[in-house]
């Protein structure tokens, strides 16, 4: 094993013998992701020309499609790639939203820059809480986040400033001219949606990604090879914390009425499992599918109330007991197919002469770099 | 108000929770499965008890005794026909499908019953009190709960350790694989141990429904006081939970005393955070499940 | 007619397989070793007639009966009983309830918790004691006790003297001589050579899953078996 | 020859059974050493203890000079220890070549872009250059100890760790793996080998220690402690007859 130049060979000499590296080059993806990615942006150029030609219903509504993919997209991101099935993240989504109310009403700031500045403060709160909860595991995780974001709603019910229990209106985001509130949080919404996917894609191709998906596949042979538990799982709370809490500040400049029962609602929690249940757990495109799902099916039944929430949680019983991997979950089985091309696929540029009798074998092919 | 009488209160508040947090101690320990729906659970039981009541016309007693045994039946199957197939390496999956149990139970009493709160009457005893002296009463109805929170733990005690369904539990609860070799069939002693979960939260459920209002929609809570009392007390053991439950009622009642009605609630939580973050295994921490 | 037969068993660990084609036949009464180094698939034919492993092919017949069928905890109430590998005691529970738990599916017979105490008298003063405080020699016993709790008709032990003090071995060899007597059938896996062939009655020795040897200790020379042991 | 990992009465009770008895075992730098002893005898717990997989309930573990007995498991990694397990534990879900990856990027410390290098040398070494693209779960059992060998190796270790990592394999697949580990040998990794297969140890290492109730039986030249009466009496088992 000669050792190449470059390379820190550390504090031995290695002896320069055994078979010769043959150049090499790690594909991160294939030629169909070019045509993805083309088709990618084609479709977040139409959606970000709709508020031009459409009417302000089909904008507004559209608006609430982008929240479902950055909540999936979050909720994901702890469930299905770090095994943190959270069921509390309506308590970012809620700072989200009040933090949108702070900010532009009390220290004026404008509700467009607000916005950030709420999901950061999301983000600043999940940072110390992440370590307590980090000491329960699985099921008692789940409900040690139920019980903070029982006390975030708490907690702001009953501060008069808020408008306690009864809530508020954001009066500073209700003062900008109704059309331009709605593009501008139209083009928020899209710029969360596309943002939360692209954070889930580019996290999972990092270092970070690649140290996540060992722990999920077997966590003592991760840590045995030197990654760190703690803080892979604390980057992620903290980021889905940031994700869910710009969510809730889409919600504040959309819905300009919050309040705490419906901000800290344990509701969005059922949604985003239904949502990843159905779509495909521990992929980008299996939240994407379960969002798309939910909104059809939230603008068509809607109006029946707790028959359509029963029928949600009976289907997601019904998949996540059945089949878990839900519907792209299917699509990779069966056809072996990722339009987010997170994988590494090794491509050895010329055959790896080796001594001994082994087959010549032929150049491993990155077709099935999956 | 002297604060003798408010920290009674709070303790025999206290048993209420024990009687939802045994149940999900007892499942957690035997096949180490959260159950996300155990609250609703228990407040399905006070609607079966209601309707048993009202539409069935039958006494408090006896509707509360039928309920209890038909939950038992409801247990078994659930475990036995649903939860099972749920159990495996990957333990995210049994918390999404009780979670999705949770929706579905809540949803449905919506369907059933409406939203508005009910309330299950017991007669007198509700306002009954004891006369100690001038200033210190205890209501009969909290001491009763109380008292019947000792006797079912007390009760799961001696069946855990006297009986030889109890030896078969806590031995799958050790080790599955060699409980299989003695003979031991999981499933039909998962499915019982949820049977045995279910008789404790509907007690439970029972009992809070008689002593305040109930609506589809306070299963929740009831998990998460439950869930604090368990991890407060100390993941090994039965009589934790109670110890638990008491730590739990009495930070809540001197909370809401001290800062007013609507923040009790979250003494209590603040007081599970400060657990946690000292002592995280609890009070009796015999068996720490890593 | 033999207690235990098994005919072209082969079993698989996922895409490993780990015996091929085995073919072995247990009398009654009798102490059958099966030797072998480590991997050899002493413990999973061990664990094919417990019912713990499914054969992909083959049948395990027990009593002239197949019993590919029959589950684990049922193959108990048959008369089949396995002493797992690193004993495997319930250490939350006391000596005395771990023997009970073994009378769980109990069958009619002589063992109870006095005669097991007879056999194991290290145990009597124990049988308050929670079997985790116990050291190996102690849990090797109460997890052979805890077997012949549900009176089988053949006991399987697998690795009895993992990581015991060869004095404590010794004790419990002799303790196992007396089974025979009372009707039971034994079926010990042990790579601990020496010790098992002074009390088994019928020696096969295990090579990478196939039977490499067979026959009893009187006519198989030590150098036959070392051969038979290492393959070489 | 400095000493380059060491353990110092080092002890492990679990429950009432007693695994590592008061065990001192030192490694000098660029060392070989093999280590036997009946099934139950301790030897997957040393490693255990010595890579932080479990806490002592007694005694030292000292990696260049430094105590590491408290240091969490991915800090040792990152110190240079790099282990295989007796039973392979791959990232089933994730190819071959992530699998690697993981170990050259996160023990060594280094970006992801970095440790390219480091896996296809450490492939090519292993013989899965072939195998690269492929699922991890999917692997033959040979496979399968190649890839833990691989994975230990990415991390560039100081102390290379295998536990019985020859077991279950055919003749020619464990000449194989013989010498891959001569090679190592050669280049100065220090090594400690768990291994039942002896011929394999006499193959490759310098020294042989032998351990059974975890305590040290003997210790010294490979051929002396085959033929010492307590190595043949603990292992062919019992007082001989």
């Amino acid at each position: 094993m000669s050792a190449s130049p470059g390379l820190d060979a550390g504090d031995r000499e290695a002896a320069s013998k055994g078979p010769s590296i043959p150049a090499f080059r790690v594909a991160r993806s294939k030629r169909m992701h070019v045509y993805v990615l083309i088709a990618s942006v084609i479709i977040v150029g139409v959606l970000a020309s709709v508020p031009l030609w459409s009417q302000l219903s089909t904008s507004s509504n559209l608006i609430t499609l982008f929240e479902l993919v950055v909540l999936a997209q979050m909720w994901n991101l702890l469930g299905g790639f770090a095994g943190l099935v959270s069921v509390g993240q309506q308590a970012y989504i809620g700072i989200g939203a009040y933090g949108l109310w702070l900010l532009a009403d009390e220290f004026h700031v404008h509700p467009f820059i607000a916005l950030a500045g709420a999901a950061t403060l999301a983000a600043l709160v999940a940072l110390p809480i992440a370590p307590l909860l980090f000491r329960l595991r699985g099921g008692y995780f789940a409900i040690g986040t139920w019980v903070f974001a029982e006390i975030m709603r708490i907690i702001v019910s009953n501060i008069q400033a808020t408008g306690g229990g009864s809530g508020t209106t954001i009066m500073s985001v209700a003062s900008i001219p109704f059309k331009t509130r709605i593009h501008g949080t139209y083009w928020i919404g899209l710029a969360a949606a596309v943002g939360s996917i692209l954070i889930v894609y580019f996290l999972l191709r990092s270092k970070i990604g690649l140290g996540l998906t060992a722990i999920r596949d077997n966590e003592l042979a991760a840590q045995s090879s030197g990654v760190n538990l703690f803080r892979s799982k604390l980057i992620v709370f903290v980021i889905a914390a940031f994700g869910c809490g710009a969510m809730g500040a889409v919600l504040g400049l959309q819905l300009l009425f919050i309040q705490p029962a419906s901000s800290f609602s344990v509701n969005w929690t059922a949604f985003a499992i239904f949502m990843v249940v159905i779509g495909g757990f521990g992929s980008i495109e299996g939240p994407l599918i379960g969002a798309l799902i939910f909104f059809v099916l939230q603008q068509t039944l809607s109006q029946q109330g707790s028959t359509y929430v029963l029928l949600l949680g009976a289907i997601a019983v019904v998949m996540a007991t059945v089949a878990p991997r839900g519907i792209w979950g299917w699509v990779v089985a069966r056809w072996d197919l990722h339009l987010f091309p997170v994988r590494r696929g090794l491509v050895m540029e010329s055959p790896p002469e080796r001594a001994g009798p082994a087959a010549p074998s032929e150049a491993a092919a990155a077709s099935d770099a999956s | 108000m002297n604060w003798v009488n408010i920290v009674l209160q709070g303790i025999l508040l206290g048993g209420l929770y024990a009687l939802f947090a045994v149940g999900l101690a007892l499942v957690f320990g035997v096949m180490r499965m959260v159950n996300l729906a155990h609250g609703d659970l228990g407040i399905l039981a006070a609607f079966i008890a209601l309707a048993l009541v009202q539409s069935a016309h039958l006494p408090l007693l006896w509707a509360s005794l039928l309920t209890i045994a038909l939950m038992f039946g409801i247990g078994y199957v659930l475990q036995r026909g649903l939860l099972n197939f749920t159990l495996g390496s990957d333990d995210t999956r049994p918390i999404v499908v009780t979670f999705g149990l949770s929706i579905i139970i809540q949803n449905g009493l919506l369907l059933g019953f409406s939203a508005d709160s009910r309330g299950l009457d017991a007669g007198a005893i509700e306002n009954a009190s004891i006369h100690i002296s001038n200033q210190l009463a205890i209501g009969w109805y909290p001491l009763l709960v109380f008292i019947a929170a000792v006797a079912v733990i007390a009760a799961l005690q001696l069946f855990l350790n006297r009986t030889k369904l109890g030896r078969a539990f806590r031995a799958t609860s050790d080790d599955r694989e060699a409980a299989e070799l003695m003979g031991i069939d999981n499933r039909h002693i998962y499915a019982l141990a949820m049977a045995v979960a279910l008789v404790t939260v509907s007690i439970g459920g029972i009992a809070l429904a008689i002593r305040t209002t109930f609506d589809p929609s306070t299963g929740p809570f009831n998990l998460i006081f439950a869930f604090e009392a368990v991890i407060m007390g100390g993941m090994g053991s039965v009589w934790g939970t109670l110890l638990g439950g008491i730590v739990l009622g009495v930070a809540q009642v001197l909370g809401a005393q001290v800062f007013g009605a609507g923040w009790g609630i979250l003494c209590g939580h603040a007081v599970f955070l400060l657990v946690l973050a000292l002592r995280p295994s609890g009070f009796f921490a015999r068996t720490v499940t890593t | 007619m033999s207690v235990l037969e098994l005919r072209d068993v082969n079993v698989f660990y996922g895409d490993f397989q780990a015996l091929f084609s085995l073919s072995l036949t247990i009398e009654e009464g009798q102490t059958f070793a099966v030797i072998g180094a480590n991997g050899a698939g002493k413990s999973t034919m061990l664990k094919t007639v417990a019912g713990v492993l499914r054969p992909r092919s083959g049948h395990v017949l027990f009593e002239g009966e197949t019993v590919d069928h029959v589950s684990a905890h049922d193959r108990v109430s048959m008369g089949i009983s396995l002493v797992p590998e690193g004993r495997r005691v319930f250490p939350s529970l006391t000596v005395e309830e771990n023997l009970l738990i073994g009378a769980y599916r109990g069958r009619e017979g002589d063992w109870d918790l006095e005669s097991v105490y007879e056999l194991f008298p290290l145990l009597k003063p124990l049988s308050k004691r929670q079997s985790a405080s116990l050291s190996g020699g102690e849990q090797q016993a109460l997890a052979i006790g805890r077997a012949l709790m549900s009176n089988p008709r053949l006991v399987l032990l697998d690795e009895v003297s993992l990581g015991l003090a060869p004095v404590v071995i010794k004790r419990i060899y002799e303790a196992m001589e007396e089974l025979p007597g009372r009707g039971t059938t034994i079926l010990v896996v042990e790579q601990d050579v020496q010790h098992v062939l002074t009390v088994a009655d019928h020696v096969a020795c295990f090579l990478e899953g196939r039977i490499s040897l067979q026959g009893t200790p009187g006519e198989l020379s030590p150098d036959d078996i070392t051969a038979a042991y290492f393959g070489i | 020859m400095t000493v380059v990992l060491e353990t110092a009465g080092l002890k492990k009770s679990f429950g009432g059974v007693l695994v590592i008895d008061d065990l001192s075992v030192q490694l000098d730098e660029g060392e070989a050493l093999g280590i036997i002893g009946p099934n139950g005898a301790g030897k997957t717990t040393l490693f255990n203890l010595m890579t932080g997989v479990h806490r002592p309930d007694g005694g030292r573990v000292v990696f260049k000079g430094r105590d590491i007995t408290h240091l969490p498991r991915q800090d040792r990694c990152r110190q240079g220890i790099g282990r295989t397990y007796q039973i392979p534990k791959p990232f089933s879900d994730m190819t071959v070549f992530e699998n690697v990856l993981v170990c050259a990027s996160y023990a060594r410390g280094m970006s992801e872009r970095a440790s390219y290098q480091r896996c296809v040398e450490t492939l090519e070494l292993t013989r899965l250059t072939d195998r690269a693209n492929q699922r991890a779960g999917k692997l033959t059992l040979l496979n399968r100890k190649r890839l833990e060998l691989a994975r230990a190796l990415a991390g560039d270790p100081t102390v290379l760790l295998l536990d019985e990592i020859a077991g279950g394999l055919t003749e020619a697949e464990v000449e194989e793996l013989i010498v891959t580990i001569r090679d190592l040998h050669a280049e100065g990794t220090s090594i400690i080998w768990i291994e039942h297969i002896v011929h394999a140890l006499l193959a490759t290492v310098d020294r042989i220690f032998a351990i059974n109730f975890g305590r040290k039986i003997a210790d010294g030249e490979p051929e002396d402690v085959m033929r010492s009466d307590d190595v043949q009496a603990c292992y062919m088992g019992g007082t001989p007859v």
